[in-house]
């Protein structure tokens, strides 16, 4: 019964992940891109605390339910998480800063197209 | 009872997810496209919580919800909605 | 089945319904003004009655709900009323058939220096 | 429409792959590596109830260290080009009812950050959602006026000043038990208390106050990227 729990997020993590970046290929409009790294960038952060994730378990915060011999066999692994804590701020920094030379860029070329941006063509 | 109850929940919250990030793309006024990106962060969030996550739960709800969005409406501001 | 418990489902459901009439409200009314009287009044409520079922059903959790809704009470108006009158700004939202209009008769429009 | 052809021929490939390796990644029944170790050592050797916590800020303080470099970088870029390349700006004048608000709700938003942060060994939370749940506040107090708060300019010093007593914890580390950020030389105390850890709670508080400052930052530029308030 748990395992349409657990892939359907993993079906869901991987769908985010593939529109964000089908978006980041297509779009003109510069928050429009954005945008869909922002979505590919949630999609990343739900798999990952997807791969560490068991099913049946609590958090991995203890309080004094758990008899320490257990602990093992009772939580589910901190390790992406705290990988994913971190990920999560680092990607709205590099959104802020996304969103601050795509502005900068319009002004310059005057039009929000990054077709029309010369010096961030690839 | 409860199993078959998560697994609803997540399929339906997966499914409007996936969907929301495609009208990102596809939806005309960019306002709507930036509130649909924090829906998408705020539904992120509740299956951070479903996965037992709350620590990350937290913080992808007061980043995704707020901070996130409160840059993209201020670049919205600056460029405006066209292209 | 205590009385408490039947409470709390009962204004689980009327919450989850007055939610959803306000859900419904916003797809289906016509103009800006009338949706945002179905997006702010009516979730207001719903979330009260929601949180005040929870509160039913978990006794224990009455604390952290009351801080809850009185959040909810102290932001939700407050952004209904900066939606309105960010909309009241932009002129060719005003309908056509308003009798009065107090805002502008007060001279006081936010944003713009007189 | 090549370019939406080619972007969705890309993405089709990446998805089949997608499908292939994602159900090669079985469920595991138990905790493996890594994640067994911390899980089983976690809570005695640094005494934090909050194993995330415990993993972000003792086992992997280095990574942390570079990830908050990694923030600042960003911020600092951020607000740099809206220094050097300023953009047209109107501030609008708040109605009487949101500065109202926006004057009352801070010190209880504050309250619930600080309570994340002194809390991060204990409960659910930590330097990163306290210190931007603080930044919204920050963003609430902006909104709701039409100055801009922090006019003698004390957010780069409070920036400075936590990523430098992180660091300064982490010598402290090498100075008394040899060892870089090493948690357990304060003791750990009992888990569970609020004063327990080791150096958990004090390195807490400098990701918090250095993340929340960034953000400030940050929303102070984009407000003052037209020159006037």
């Amino acid at each position: 019964m748990s395992t349409a729990f657990y892939w359907s997020i993993a079906g869901t993590a991987a769908g985010l992940i593939l529109v964000g970046l089908w978006g980041v290929l297509t779009r003109k409009h510069v928050l429009r891109i954005a945008l869909a790294f922002t979505v590919a960038d949630t999609g990343a952060n739900l798999l990952l605390v997807w791969s560490g994730y068991l099913p049946g378990r609590t958090a991995p915060v203890i309080d004094g339910s758990i008899p320490a011999s257990e602990i093992t066999s009772a939580v589910v692994d901190p390790l992406p998480q705290a990988m994913v804590l971190t990920s999560i701020v680092i990607g709205v920094a590099v959104a802020a800063l996304f969103v601050v030379v795509g502005v900068l860029a319009s002004r310059r070329t005057g039009s929000a197209d990054v077709r029309r941006m010369k010096e961030l063509r690839w | 009872m409860t199993e078959t109850l998560m697994t609803a929940i997540v399929l339906t919250l997966g499914g409007m997810m996936v969907a929301a990030g495609i009208a990102v793309l596809f939806v005309r006024d960019l306002l709507s496209a930036i509130i649909i990106t924090g829906f998408v962060s705020l539904s992120a969030s509740v299956m951070f919580l479903l996965m037992d996550a709350p620590d990350v739960a937290i913080t992808e709800a007061s980043i995704g919800a707020v901070l996130a969005t409160m840059i993209f409406l201020w670049g919205r501001g600056k460029i405006g909605d066209d292209g | 089945m205590s009385v408490l418990s039947i409470a709390g489902h009962v204004l689980l459901v009327s919450g989850g319904f007055i939610l959803f009439t306000s859900g419904l409200g916003i797809l289906r009314m016509p103009d800006v003004w009338n949706r945002l009287h179905a997006g702010t009044k009516a979730t207001t409520l719903g979330s009260i009655l929601f949180l005040a079922g929870i509160g039913c059903l978990q006794p224990v959790w009455i604390p952290k709900l009351f801080l809850i809704v009185l959040f909810i009470i102290l932001t939700n108006p407050v952004s209904g009323h900066a939606l309105a009158r960010a909309v009241h700004m932009r002129p060719e939202e005003k309908p056509d058939n308003l009798l009065e209009d107090d805002l502008a008769e007060t001279g006081y429009e936010g944003g713009k220096e007189q | 429409m090549i370019r939406t052809l080619a972007g969705l021929v890309i993405v089709l490939i990446l998805g089949a792959v997608a499908a292939a390796v994602i159900p090669e990644m079985q469920m595991r029944e138990e905790l493996q590596g890594v994640g067994y170790s911390y899980a089983s050592r976690g809570m005695d050797e640094t005494g934090s109830s909050n194993l995330v916590t415990a993993v972000i800020v003792a086992y992997r303080g280095l990574d942390t260290l570079g990830e908050v470099v990694v923030l600042f970088c960003a911020s600092t870029a951020v607000v740099l080009m809206l220094t050097l390349y300023p953009i047209g700006v109107k501030a609008s004048e708040p109605s009487r009812i949101v500065a109202f608000t926006a004057k009352v709700l801070p010190a209880p938003i504050m309250l619930f950050g600080v309570y994340f942060i002194a809390h991060s060994h204990l409960s659910p939370g930590g330097g990163f959602p306290g210190g931007t749940v603080i930044a919204s506040t920050f963003l609430l107090v902006m909104l709701g006026s039409s100055s801009v708060p922090d006019r003698n300019g004390r957010l780069p010093a409070i920036e400075s000043l936590a990523g430098l007593s992180f660091g300064l914890l982490g010598f402290w580390g090498i100075m008394t038990a040899g060892q870089f950020l090493n948690n357990a030389f304060l003791g750990t105390g009992t888990p569970g208390s609020i004063i327990s850890g080791g150096l958990i709670p004090l390195i807490s508080i400098a990701i918090g106050a250095k993340v929340a400052s960034e953000f400030s930052g940050v929303f102070k530029a984009f407000r003052n990227s037209g020159g006037e308030a």
